[in-house]
């Protein structure tokens, strides 16, 4: 006994302990900071402590933009699992599956959970007197600073959180904040600005009897997926719509679609313009269209666009039949179809199916119009980026913050951005864990997650009215020396302007403030408290908000896609497709082991990257399943292993996003590629939008092979059980079912 | 005294299951069959439920090297598959199937179990005895589905690294090496739901309960019910659908949807599906 | 020269009836006696290196199980749907090996055949250890090994009893009592002959033999009780030796795994089990009666008999097996089907291939008097026909969960681990040394029958020889003749 | 009137059985031909009915083993299924009755050989203790038959030995 360091009265102790804690875990105390568990009488449990009882809380999730309404079960003080909130008219009580995952960022083994500062070429652990001394010391008065000289970087950033932060850039007097967003909507927010006059027009998806959508991922990554499936749902019943995707590798709509159909990658437009052509044999649709664009859509003759974009005639001619004959349609344009040189022009083209149809105002609509413009979200945009990098490479920035963006992540090699980064002397990211970005900073804080602190959140995409998201805490924070961002803007904004702010001690009671001031416009009578609790409760504020205006403007020299025949290159024969997973969106979520085992739904591959290459292709290569793959471009090569997936255009190459990182701990590191790295330097002409889809590469085999791990077995047919049963619709009698 | 029990009760014991009136609201502990329907048009492969699961149920995340070997332990996972006839490309897309324990009401896995730990409980679930499991695995040898999931290593000491085992819902045990575990339709939910509702002298309420799949599902492909209770959707459903709980191969309309997977063998599944729909001209 | 009738009768035997026989008539009792209690004695040498390379093999199966307990059976490689493995096969094997015992010890002393009589204790030997072999597996194969006895029907107070329905339980119960029946059948008729050791052994082993051989005498009255007793039991080991290996082939039988599920089942695993059996026995023969030179008792006439025997058999195994390829073949069970499509041209396709090579070609040498009579060419024979059916029982096994019915879940790259292999070894090092303990224990041949066998020659050569004064002269003068 | 006993060992089992029949047909005063024991280290089943009807009751055992095994077999089964919690597995019957008829089949096997060899050890007295009078070359290659007899018989007993050629004749207390 003694020889092991337990005499008998700690072994008792050890036995008492383990024995209790057995019995206890149901009902003992667990100390939410340290995780400790606690043995003692439960004559004194905490307020939200119902012991063996869960208890549900309101909070909004925010693991993509779309903030969804979320409810947190909460039992003995811990967070269990997040459900969707029903009240919510975005999640209208659903919840994905990187939604369900927020709860493992919040338990993540490689949080960061104190301060951490550099010295020498490592991040070494300080406190928060000394992390918030050197801040002061870089960023304060005494600095000299000037608003020029200071940047910062967020990702797209709604709500009080975001009025903070402009607060604090005002107090500086910088107008230096970058909202980048890797893999941003701004080309489609450009082009429907263009026609419609609004970012992004409220799509009835449940309205429409036809959906053609050209390579738009509604159900998998796009503005609000949860929505959206909801609404697909609804589409689906009867009168059950159909849904055609055009898209050059198939997402998971698409995998839903009742026609797929592959695409040469950005000719997406010329299709549309085809189609068009086609729906202006009908009389009714020429009137209703300008003479200009009559005239430029008459060029798109069936064979010119089959040509162009690979697809056989008869198909374009079948689209604008189905067209025809299914009213109301909607036609959706998507990320594939903008991410190239000519983006906007594709996404107007396609948005110009919808006018000559007479979708808007039926089946595409305007949202509601918010009353606040200050917690308005901003959409992240590649260009931000661009242009932060450009100025920071030029020496400009003395202290750059870096917070919900991990940049040197995800800005392609070519921008340099790692390199331009460490030409800033002080930076400082504001992460929960270390990613990439944030080693390549001075000083790192330790921030809460989602479920830990208050917040509030606006989507862009509002179904319904404009509902304000409030997140509160679900579990008192897990680790001590992490702080809310909130409270850390709050005292930098203080160090400024601390008359102004000095009423609200922390970001909790500035919240409370800006919402309760929310009061009259819904109309709410009691007192400020029960309106407090009231929206705490419910997790949401509900406005009943105007909409917007709506309109259809299209200029036919916009829609001139004449100049978009790709550009043939021998040495880069294939077309990368950097492919967005619903589960990992630009990589942010890579260090969450739900969603790494997660599989991807259409190559069921989990914990690593794979590149799609159709069969065909493959046969003609000699690739099978599980060869290495070489796939390089002009800026970087990336191996990788070979899936061989038939829903894919024949010349080209997908590789998925977020996976690839050299941080992000235990569960991220070291697992797959990053294609983010390889991608080559094209813009979409118009925004100045990275064109995601505009790389070519050149693929060759290595002749090293390794197993792909997915959840497929050796067959991917049903061999002819009867598993999964397809029945035509026009036998389905959808509407006699319940 | 057990032969006077035998003599009394035989023609009871010697009853084979299912039988109709097996279940009935009016009879103690048969007033509920838990059931549930997979819409096959609607579920989009998001993995939406797969996820929930693994949070609901404590899950392991068994890594990259296990998940080759086969021993991932997704009670409910999400099968892709593509057409048989399909050309060059999936044209029609894809189809997603949503597969977890059917529930079997004559399940293969019970009978071979040696110890009985899995058998029918009174409310129609193949229930899953952890302490009493010895780990034979003849159950998932017999499991037509493939749905049970063996612990091949002990993953309450790797899965977890603190503070993650924080999140772990005490309502569920953590599985330890060499036992066998499967979907049990959230059955610490259900007898929850049960619970409640027994001190409130009432059945649980159509809705009232559902398993993590079934709640989180974004386009509600997920329905689960009582299907005792003849108001209940789900029973409602299972009538509309032609699928009968006590049938074991089903005659129905072409039209109707609902079916359930390999009833050639005889299972009597309590998961109905419903045909995926194609627009055949689209 | 043939003078007489008597004598032409007996030449004619000697030539066409009976051209060899089994075993010399002039063995006097005592001699068999020496030659016997020989073998009991100080082992050579080569016994300890034997012994101590089959103890590591057997301690090196046993630190795969430590590290598997450990650990979880994840080191076996096994995965879902992959469950089972080589344990499983493996445990087929040994069941089977253990059905020839009983086949020469019971159903060959139903039909008097006598020539049984010499090689029929290390066959029965050969049953109880492979049986306590295969139990092995059944442990090693559990998830939670030490839980093992919740699969014993024992009285408690929470009414917890075993899944009766489970063929699992039928194994348990059935291998309970054949293991325990075998092994009182070699006792008891091992009773006489440990009563001749306790008569000529000292020491230690005097006290251990007579206590053993619970006061033997060979009285009359035990005799005959012995002789009743020796019979009966063998009445039910025969069926009980065809129960268990038929409950073990319900354990697949009565699953819906395709491959599996085949009414053949039963009669197939007991041919199987009678074929490895009995080219097991080929094996020990030609080991026991180099090594302990029992040339005279263990006769190539014996080995010839043996050979034909397992020719019989394995035809007919072929013919089950080929009515179970053709039954699934012209069948309308697509799962089925495809699974054995799977296993002719799959990634088993070689093991699956070989398996039917071995078992149904190269029994055909034993077709040959020449080869019967050739002992290397038996013993190579023997072992092949042995791979041959530890091939069928994994064939039986792995493509079937790698193939079943599930579309999604097959699976066909799992290999087994090392771990799996270290214990299929470890199971051979766990039987040789318990076959080897045996041997140098207890006498590896029926002195007693063997006595009995020449008596009743030399009773028959002097019904029709002349009448001799002795046994001794008796035996002499049926060889003169 | 004491009895003693006495053993004699034969090299010829012609001889012994030839000592039997005339010590069967001599009807000596005080000797029995019950008391007549033949060791032998193989059985003699035609010397054995010499010795007269002997019976063997092991099969009685065997009779009742096999029955009670099966009886008891199916009714613990049986009634254990019907006790436990009452487990309905895989839509079968909670007493199916064809799983409970192979395991009744394997008590009936259990309790016959169980019993059987009970019955043996009954009926052949084992374990005993060696006669004194025991040779151990009866477990080699020499037939012996053991008497008791009055001690005024076994003058005669002995001479009749001597005359069939017997290779030894042992008596109580080395006579």
């Amino acid at each position: 006994m003694s020889e092991s360091g337990i005499n008998r009265r700690d072994f008792l102790k050890v036995l008492g302990l383990g024995g209790s804690s057995l019995a206890l875990t149901g009902c003992g105390n667990t100390d939410v900071q340290s995780g400790v568990e606690v043995v003692m009488p439960n004559v004194h449990p905490e307020d939200f402590v119902v012991p063996g009882l869960s208890v549900f809380y309101a909070s909004t999730c925010t693991q993509c933009g779309s903030a969804c309404g979320v409810m947190g079960r909460v039992r003995e003080g811990r967070v269990l699992k997040l459900e969707g909130n029903p009240e919510s008219k975005i999640s209208g009580g659903k919840i994905c599956g990187l939604g369900q995952a927020a709860v493992q960022a919040q338990y993540n083994p490689d949080r960061l959970t104190q301060p951490m500062v550099k010295e020498g070429d490592k991040l070494v652990p300080t406190t928060w007197e000394k992390a918030m001394a050197l801040l002061d010391d870089k960023t304060g008065p005494k600095s000299g600073i000037s608003g020029e000289q200071f940047a910062f970087v967020t990702g797209a950033t709604s709500g009080h959180l975001k009025a903070l932060i402009q607060n604090y850039m005002d107090s500086l007097g910088s107008k230096n904040h970058f909202v980048y967003e890797a893999v941003s909507p701004a080309i489609g927010f450009a082009a429907n600005r263009q026609v419609y006059g609004v970012d992004m027009p409220r799509l009835h998806l449940d309205k429409a009897k036809l959906i053609v959508s050209f390579g738009s991922d509604f159900l998998g990554t796009g503005a609000s997926p949860v929505h959206f499936a909801r609404e697909y749902a609804k589409f689906r019943k009867a009168p059950r719509g159909t849904l055609v995707q055009i898209e050059p590798k198939m997402t998971m709509t698409g995998a839903n679609a009742d026609r797929w159909i592959p695409i040469i990658p950005g000719t997406e437009g010329v299709f549309a313009l085809g189609v068009a052509n086609e729906l202006l044999n009908h009389e009714e649709y020429v009137r209703a269209t300008s003479p200009d664009i009559v005239a430029l859509v008459r060029k798109y003759d069936r064979e010119t666009v089959s040509r162009a974009t690979g697809v056989r005639p008869e198909l374009v001619a079948h689209v604008a039949a189905l067209l025809w004959e299914k009213t109301p349609s909607l036609v959706i344009s998507g990320a594939s179809a903008e991410g190239h040189v000519h983006g906007v022009q594709n996404a107007m083209a396609i948005q110009l199916l919808n006018k000559i149809l007479g979708n808007v105002g039926k089946t595409v609509d305007g949202q509601a119009q918010s009353p606040f413009p200050q917690i308005a979200p901003s959409a992240g945009s590649f260009a931000a980026l661009k242009a932060m990098n450009d100025e920071m490479g030029g020496g400009k920035f003395k202290a750059v913050f870096i917070h919900g963006a991990n940049p040197v992540f995800t800005a392609p090699s070519f921008m340099g951005f790692r390199e331009n980064l460490r030409k800033a002397p002080f930076k400082v990211a504001f992460v929960d864990a270390i990613d990439e970005t944030a080693q390549e900073c001075d000083l790192v804080l330790p921030i809460l997650t989602a479920v830990e602190d208050f917040g509030s959140h606006v989507a862009w995409y509002q179904p319904e009215g404009v509902e304000v998201s409030i997140q509160q805490p679900l579990m008192e924070k897990l680790h001590a020396d992490t702080r809310s961002m909130g409270d850390i803007m709050l005292d930098l904004v203080k160090v400024r302007r601390a008359e102004e702010y000095k009423a609200w001690p922390d970001f909790f009671s500035y919240l409370k403030t800006a919402v309760v001031a929310v009061k009259p416009v819904v109309k709410y009578t009691d007192t400020d408290e029960h309106f407090w609790y009231d929206v705490l409760s419910h997790g949401l504020i509900q406005v009943d908000a105007p909409q917007q205006e709506v309109g259809a403007n299209f200029a036919a020299a916009a829609l001139d896609l004449s100049s978009s025949a790709p550009v043939q290159d021998p040495k880069f024969p294939f077309y990368l497709i950097p492919s967005e997973r619903h589960n990992f969106r630009d990589g942010r979520h890579a260090n969450l082991g739900w969603l790494q085992e997660s599989p991807d739904p259409l190559t069921t591959v989990v914990w690593d990257s794979w590149a799609e290459i159709h069969p065909k292709t493959a046969a003609s290569m000699g690739i099978s399943e599980g060869d290495y793959l070489e796939i390089a471009s002009q800026n970087g090569m990336l191996k990788v292993k070979a899936y061989l997936f038939p829903g894919i255009h024949p010349d080209a190459i997908s590789i998925p996003l977020g996976q690839g990182h050299e941080a992000l701990g235990r569960f991220a590191q070291g697992v797959g590629v990053n294609p983010f790295r390889i991608l080559d330097p094209v813009f979409e002409k118009s925004t100045g939008e990275i064109a995601m889809y505009g790389t070519r590469v050149s693929v060759r085999k290595t002749g090293s092979k390794e197993t792909v791990v997915k959840d497929e077995g050796p067959y991917n047919t049903q061999l002819g059980r009867k598993l999964v049963v397809t029945l035509p619709a026009d036998v389905a009698q959808l509407s006699k079912e319940i | 005294m057990s032969i006077t029990n035998l003599l009394n009760n035989w023609s009871f014991y010697r009853n084979k299951r299912p039988y109709r009136g097996q279940y009935d609201l009016n009879r103690q502990y048969g007033e509920y069959k838990w059931a549930m329907a997979v819409d096959l048009d609607i579920c989009t492969g998001c993995n939406a439920c797969t996820t929930a699961c693994y949070a609901e149920n404590n899950l392991p995340v068994v890594g990259k090297h296990r998940f080759e070997h086969g021993q991932v332990m997704h009670w409910i996972r999400i099968e892709r598959y593509w057409d048989e006839k399909m050309g060059e490309f999936p044209e029609q897309g894809t189809s997603f199937l949503p597969m977890m324990c059917q529930q079997c009401e004559a399940a293969p896995c019970e009978t071979v179990c040696p110890v009985a730990a899995t058998s029918h409980t009174n409310d129609g679930l193949n229930s899953q005895n952890y302490h009493r499991c010895i780990g034979s695995r003849y159950c998932s040898a017999n499991c037509p589905f493939k749905v049970r999931y063996f612990n091949w290593w002990n993953y309450p000491s790797t899965a977890w690294p603190a503070p993650l085992e924080d999140q772990l819902n005490p309502d569920v045990t953590v599985r330890t090496k060499g036992v066998m575990e499967k979907c049990t339709f959230c059955v610490q939910r259900l007898s929850e739901a049960k619970s409640r509702a027994r001190t409130e002298y009432r059945l649980v309420r159509d809705g009232e309960v559902l398993p993590a799949c079934a709640q989180a599902c974004p386009t509600g492909a997920i329905s689960f019910g009582n299907i005792v209770d003849p108001e209940s959707k789900i029973a409602k459903m299972w009538k509309n659908q032609q699928v009968d709980l006590y049938k074991d191969m089903q005659e129905k309309d072409n039209t109707v949807r609902g079916y359930r997977i390999l009833e050639d063998l005889r299972p009597f599944p309590s998961v109905m599906y419903m045909e995926r729909v194609r627009d055949a001209e689209a | 020269m043939i003078n007489t009738f008597e004598e032409r009768e007996v030449e004619v035997e000697r030539r066409f009836v009976r051209k060899e026989k089994d075993i010399r008539e002039d063995i006097a009792w005592a001699k068999i006696n020496s030659d016997v209690l020989r073998s009991l004695e100080r082992p050579r040498m080569l016994f300890w290196v034997i012994f101590l390379g089959s103890l590591a093999l057997f301690m090196f199966g046993v630190s795969c199980e430590i590290y598997q307990y450990e650990t979880g059976l994840g080191v076996a490689n096994l995965d879902n749907p992959q469950v089972w493995g080589l344990y499983i096969a493996t445990f087929i094997f040994w069941i089977g090996m253990s059905h020839s015992g009983t086949l020469l010890s019971a159903i060959l002393h139903l039909m008097h055949a006598d020539w049984r009589k010499p090689i029929y204790r290390f066959a029965e030997a050969m049953t109880t250890f492979s049986l306590m072999t295969a139990g092995l597996f059944v442990m090693v194969h559990l998830g939670r090994v030490w839980q093992f006895y919740y699969v014993v029907a024992y009285p408690n107070e929470r009414w917890t009893w075993p899944n009766f329905q489970s063929p699992l339980v039928w194994d348990a119960t059935a291998i309970f009592t054949y293991l325990t029946s075998s092994m009182i059948f070699l006792y008891i008729g091992m009773i006489p002959d440990l009563a001749i050791c306790r008569d000529n052994a000292t020491g230690f082993r005097k006290r251990f033999y007579t206590f053993l051989s619970l006061g033997w005498m060979g009285t009359d009255r035990q005799w005959a009780n012995f002789r009743v007793t020796y019979l009966t039991v063998a009445c039910f080991l025969i069926p009980l030796a065809v129960s268990v290996h038929s409950i073990v082939a319900t354990d697949f039988a009565v699953s819906q795994q395709p491959g599996w599920h085949i009414t053949s089942f039963p009669p197939y695993f007991v041919a199987g089990a009678l074929y490895s059996g009995c080219a097991a026995i080929i094996t020990l023969f030609i080991v026991l009666r180099y090594v302990f030179r029992f040339e005279e008792y263990m006769t190539m006439p014996i080995l010839e008999k043996t050979a034909k025997l397992t020719f019989a058999i394995s035809m007919v195994w072929t013919y089950l097996n080929l009515v179970e390829y053709s039954a699934t073949w012209y069948g309308d069970d697509m799962y089925a089907k495809q699974a054995l499509i799977y296993r002719a041209t799959g990634d088993y396709a070689v093991f699956w291939w070989s398996m039917n090579f071995l078992g149904s070609v190269v029994p055909f040498t034993l077709a040959f008097k020449k080869l019967r009579n050739h002992i290397p060419t038996m013993l190579v024979v023997s072992i092949l026909l042995n791979v041959g059916m530890w091939l069928e029982r994994w064939m039986i096994v792995s493509p079937t969960f790698a193939n079943g019915i599930y579309p999604w879940t097959m699976d066909h790259d799992q290999w087994p681990a090392w771990v799996q292999w270290g214990m299929v070894a470890g199971s051979f090092g766990w039987f040789n040394m318990l076959f080897m303990l045996f041997c140098k224990i207890f006498p590896s041949v029926s002195m007693y029958e063997v006595k009995e066998m020449v008596y009743h020659r030399s009773l028959h050569t002097k019904a029709h020889g002349e009448p001799s004064v002795n046994h001794e002269l008796a035996a002499e003068g049926g060889t003169a003749s | 009137m004491s009895k003693s006993h006495m053993l004699a060992l034969f090299n010829d089992f012609d001889e012994a059985s030839a000592a039997i029949r005339e010590l069967k047909a001599s009807n000596l005063e005080g000797f029995d031909l019950k008391d007549v024991t033949l060791k032998s280290p193989i059985e003699h089943p035609e010397i054995e009915e010499l010795l007269g009807k002997r019976p063997v009751y092991v099969q009685l055992f065997t009779f009742f083993g096999a029955t009670f095994g099966a009886l008891l077999g199916f009714l613990f089964i049986s009634s254990a299924q019907a006790t436990f919690l009452m487990q309905p597995k895989g839509g079968k019957p909670i007493i199916p009755i064809p799983p409970d008829m192979v395991l009744t089949y394997e008590l009936f096997i259990l309790g016959g050989v169980y019993i059987t060899v009970l019955g043996f050890f009954i009926g052949a007295k084992l374990p005993m203790k060696r006669h004194k009078l025991y040779n151990a070359r009866v477990s080699e290659d020499q037939i012996g038959i053991l008497i008791k007899a009055e001690d005024t018989a076994m003058p005669a007993i002995k001479d009749l030995f001597t005359k069939h050629r017997a290779l030894e004749i042992i008596g109580e207390g080395g006579k």
